[in-house]
């Protein structure tokens, strides 16, 4: 499988995590990144792409195409392959006042530029006692599910979130890719957008004019009063499903997008805990370790005599992402584990 | 240095392995019928078949997400190697790898990378232990002209060379990254001028003939061996196919000509002239040794298709040696 | 301030972690690494260590001082500024069945080297199907303290637990420096050892031959009956103190280390809380995405029903390590802090 | 080019003003008053005044971990940094930073470097903005020696080269990295060999003498704000202390005679003899300069003296531009 198949795949419709209208314009998850990149790039000149192959291709996944013909090669820029480079890039056009925007192709490979990320990026302002802004939007595609094995599945948000410095977003849906980038991109800190390689084809309403989701805002998709649902990223699909199939039982899901992981918006959750007394969190990264584990500290330091029950954790087992389909299948959470956990809660 | 006909023959038939077993990887991809990623090394093959006939075999080498044919080359096998594409439990990694992990251990094939540039390290570990140990191996990296931008690629050379060690760097230069032409990401023509920045000596060859890269690489591997220090070769070749599976669509950083004139140096077609205009072979036994190459593929098809998945239990062994997990 | 000083510096005694006796040997936390690597080095032929400065200088704290004159630069080997083909160097001689033992001066380095580490060192077996074994011990310098400010003083422990692959062990004591140090070096898979940069003069009981401590067995320091205290690496001093002060006023501590964080001895701090029904967890890193957070997750997962107040995390602000001692000493937890929170539970 | 005396006045008082502030953060450190790890750049004081003393004042400039020097000479403050050394809430960093992180927004100082080679490719992105925005300014980073083995570094030289960016590479090779003599970490000799890696030209300077750093930069310069890419310039130069500190006492990593042959090539005393043998000044001229920045450099210690801490409140500031944490 090419990655431009996955870009070009059969679309399924979905919600869009706004209030939908059947009869607005639809837009894919992928789509979502070349049309806001492409609308922000106009109206305002001090934001530039670049990364391998972001370029003439349009990026591996195609989320960049038709950016570098409207914009240029001085705007849209290829790069070698060098992530510590291509970071530092950000950083030092960042301190000088404009808003780049730098693509490391695969999550697995902020590990290779971790320095210029979590000692450079995050800590710069810091260390500098203040004087520097630093508007570096760092877009990445994370997650499992292609069969693209150990070193390309990978949903590392933990190890950024741990970063004092950083902010760290990860969009569920195509509406949230437009809303939220546009924050990151304007937004006058780092930023890392977290973009899932399995949602690239799946649209929903995404109105046409840019608009901002604000980072570290949580949504709740759908109310309920039995259990809080705490779904990030690409998970919140799977959650739908299994709050769907729940309400069939006679559970009734309240279910919580976080939007960023940091900032964290606890309060939201917290709230909705303090009402449904149960919690589940769903991610795609390994469980040991993960933000699931940091979003239930937090609820069990502040609605600990609202909690009936331990709070429960769906995520990844604790194992490299095999590549074969046959295991990696079972590796991913989904919304049938979802289902098991919430009803282990009762 | 003298090469005999069995070297030619041998040469041969290591690219006729590379190269029929991936035609195959490729059809199967094409048709849906293996997971993940493919990244074929179809048109390059006289630089792993040149390089891998003048190492011994237990001479390590490591490789890049363009895997397939370097452990072809060193002797891999197909049936285990064709199960591991299609994610199987009989597969070089019991399924848990796939095309860009293959890796086989009893033929000191250190494995291909998904991170580029991430192998090189890696050799310069191999050849530290080959040099502490006086084992008398060399340890040998394969790697693309992309990578040699990337960090990891810079600190190994460096340290390789800081530290003396029996290590032969070997640079494929396909002139493209991904899709992106050499001269974009690089201000330089020839990788090999690299080299020297490191203190090692390297020669240009032509990555499209065989011979002339058995030739360098054994001429390498001798002063290597004797302890000279990490050598360096620059295989100028080219792939045939797309960077990921057999023909992509999106974007035309080449073009379809350029694939032509590269495709009329094919190195199959280079050594077959070769070995026919010296008599050392003639049609029918070349058609012969591709029959029978062509048999075992089947062969492995065959036996993939046949093969279990891993099993849900599976999925927690060997993250430690002694099984343990969180 | 020379980092030299520091390892030369006054030595304070306190107990170790084992049964005390004072007619015994006393040892440094720093010459406890010396010793340590010295005695295996000389019993197995395999063992060699690698790094940047750690033969002629002897390492920049001075803990790897004497072994290159013993065992010749072959096998202490000074490196170049290359934390990548450092790691990468250990991973191939580990895959060709040496024991290598390879430094990153700081822990903060290991962002250099990151992808060495998590994407290769961590997952090769897995990846290669099980074929390999990866007899890697990573030496590194952790914790603040110092004035070394952000890029010198990191706990970074929490980003290495989430991959699967790797052992995190941090020693508490020259004590366990020895038989924690010994057992990383037999062991078959990769461990990152880490090195309290602020204990090196601290000294304690050390019995003279080679000893293992269990990777992945913690040690209770004091039985108590109230609340449980898990404290990570140097945190223990500071729970030590913190209990004594406790039990003067009438609050009965069991003190937990976990020695190693992955793996983590989850059932001996289970055990604990379900006796005592209240925890703190105490660690020099970034409380937000903390070790601490998988440690309270799991111990209310596991001990929900024991429970009688929220699981406290002591822990650093969310901020990069500042240089100036005056913040520097607030951002450290320090027994005071943890009393603090131990009396909120009550 | 001609060199005025003015000019050649002015790189001696960059020179001093290096020097003297460095002497006294040294005592200060001995005497244990400033917390942390001091990197002192005496003995190279010619190589950041020669450099900057070529350059705009709005160009960039990324540093290492051995930044003092370069902030000076840029023009940096005595007392904001003298009160960041004891890390008071006056200094450069308001105490945050301390001497690792000293930086100077306003003189376009982007940063010493805690993490050896990662200010190399900050000044790229410096440089790209500078090239996306046509401001005509040019990025400088220096480097040392051992920077050069890492991976960052050679990321970034590549990445200059093929964007062709303005921007000026200077590595400080004092011989040293840390306690490790170069020829244990590079096979090579001249660290400049390596320019030619990536396809840019390059010079050997000495890096002892203000004036040929000086020439060789501002042809550089002018050539790279012409449009010409990437240069670097390499300065032959010694650093009179040791790595930390002023006297380390753990290893014979270089000899006292070595020291002592390199202190009679002072860039001070070379520049003196220069300016007084030519009559562009006498040696009472002289002291008058260093009398006058002796005297700042006392007031920029009084000055950290009577500054406050940083207080309790101020840890979670600038951890973001807008203030929130988590
Ligand atoms: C660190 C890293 N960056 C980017 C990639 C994505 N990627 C995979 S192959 C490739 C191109 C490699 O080019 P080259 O080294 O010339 O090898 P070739 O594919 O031409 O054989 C890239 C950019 C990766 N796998 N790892
Ligand atoms: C990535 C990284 N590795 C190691 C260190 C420790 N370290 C600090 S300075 C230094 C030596 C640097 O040598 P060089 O670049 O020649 O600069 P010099 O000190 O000689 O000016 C080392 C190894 C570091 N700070 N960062
Ligand atoms: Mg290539
Ligand atoms: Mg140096």
């Amino acid at each position: 499988m090419s990655p431009d198949n996955i870009f070009e795949g059969a679309n399924e419709d979905e919600e869009s995590s706004s209030e939908s209208n059947p009869s607005e314009r639809k837009l894919g998850y992928g789509a979502a990144v070349v049309e806001t990149m492409a609308q922000i790039m106009r109206e305002d000149e001090s934001v530039f792409l670049a990364g391998e192959d972001v370029g003439a291709h349009g990026g591996v996944f195609g989320y960049f195409r038709g950016l570098q013909p409207e914009f240029g090669e001085d705007r849209v820029v290829d790069t070698p392959i060098a992530e510590q480079a291509i970071i530092g890039l950000g950083i030092g056009a960042a301190v000088q006042g404009l808003r780049p925007v730098v693509d490391l192709m695969f999550m697995d490979f902020i590990c290779v530029a971790m320095d210029q990320i979590a000692n450079q990026a995050a800590k710069l302002k810091y260390m500098f006692g203040g004087g520097a802004t630093l508007p570096l939007t760092i877009t990445t595609a994370g997650g499992a599910g292609l069969s693209a094995a150990a070193q390309h599945s990978q949903s590392l948000e933990a190890m950024l979130c741990h970063i004092p410095g950083l902010k760290v977003v990860m969009p569920s849906d195509a509406y949230e890719v437009k809303g939220l980038l546009t924050s990151c991109i304007r937004e006058d800190n780092p930023t890392v957008f977290i973009i899932n390689k399995r949602k690239l084809a799946d649209t929903c309403h995404v109105p046409e004019e840019l608009f901002e989701i604000p980072l570290g805002e949580g949504h709740v998709i759908r109310e309920g009063s039995d259990v809080t649902v705490v779904a990030i990223g690409r998970m919140v699909d799977e959650a739908k499903k299994a709050a769907e199939k729940l309400s069939g039982e006679g559970i009734d899901c309240e279910l919580i997008n976080p939007r960023t992981v940091q900032p964290l918006d606890i309060d939201l959750i917290v709230e909705s805990v303090s009402k449904t007394g149960h919690a589940v969190i769903v991610h795609e990264a390994v469980r040991f370790g993960g933000i699931g584990a940091e979003i239930a500290s937090q609820i069990q330091e502040q609605a600990f005599d609202y909690l009936d029950a331990p709070i429960g954790r769906v995520a990844a087992p604790f194992s490299p992402i095999p590549f074969s389909p046959a295991l990696e299948k079972h590796y991913v959470p989904d919304a049938e584990r979802i289902v098991t956990s919430i009803k282990n809660l009762f | 240095m003298e090469i005999t006909d069995e070297i030619l023959i041998d040469l041969y038939k290591r690219m006729v392995r590379v190269r029929l077993f991936e035609e195959e990887a490729g059809r199967l991809a094409e048709s849906a019928r293996l997971p993940g990623f493919l990244h074929l090394y179809v048109g390059e093959e006289a630089v792993a078949a040149g390089v891998c006939g003048a190492l011994e075999s237990q001479d390590q080498i490591t490789s890049t997400h363009r895997g397939h044919g370097h452990l072809l080359a060193k002797g891999g096998d197909f049936n285990r190697m064709m199960a591991e594409l299609m994610g199987k439990a009989t597969g070089y990694c019991n399924g848990k790898g796939g095309s860009m992990h293959i890796c086989d251990l009893d033929l000191a094939m250190l494995g291909a990378n998904g991170i580029v540039g991430a192998g090189v390290p890696i050799s310069v570990g191999a050849a530290y232990a080959n040099k502490l140990t006086g084992n008398g191996l060399i340890s040998v990296s394969f790697f693309g002209d992309g990578a040699t931008n990337i960090g990891a690629f810079h600190e190994a050379a460096n340290m390789a060379a800081a530290l003396s060690l029996p290590m032969l760097f070997v640079c494929e230069n396909n002139e493209y990254a991904e899709y992106s032409p050499r001269h974009k990401t690089m201000a330089i023509t020839d990788v090999i001028e690299r080299a020297a920045a490191y203190g090692f000596p390297g020669a240009i060859v032509d990555g499209m003939d065989c011979v002339a890269v058995f030739e360098a690489a054994s001429l390498a591997i001798e002063k290597i061996r004797g302890g000279e220090g990490p050598m360096m070769l620059e295989c100028k070749t080219y792939r045939f196919y797309d960077h990921v599976g057999v023909k992509g669509t999106a974007s035309d950083y080449r073009t379809d000509e350029e694939v032509e004139e590269m495709r009329k140096r094919d190195p199959l077609v280079v050594h077959e002239t070769r070995l026919i205009e010296s008599g050392i072979m003639d049609a029918d036994s070349i058609q012969a040794i591709k029959d029978d190459i062509q048999k075992e593929v089947d062969i492995s098809v065959e036996f993939a298709d046949q093969s279990p998945f891993p099993e849900l239990e599976d999925m927690l062994v060997d993250v430690y040696t002694n099984g343990e997990s969180s």
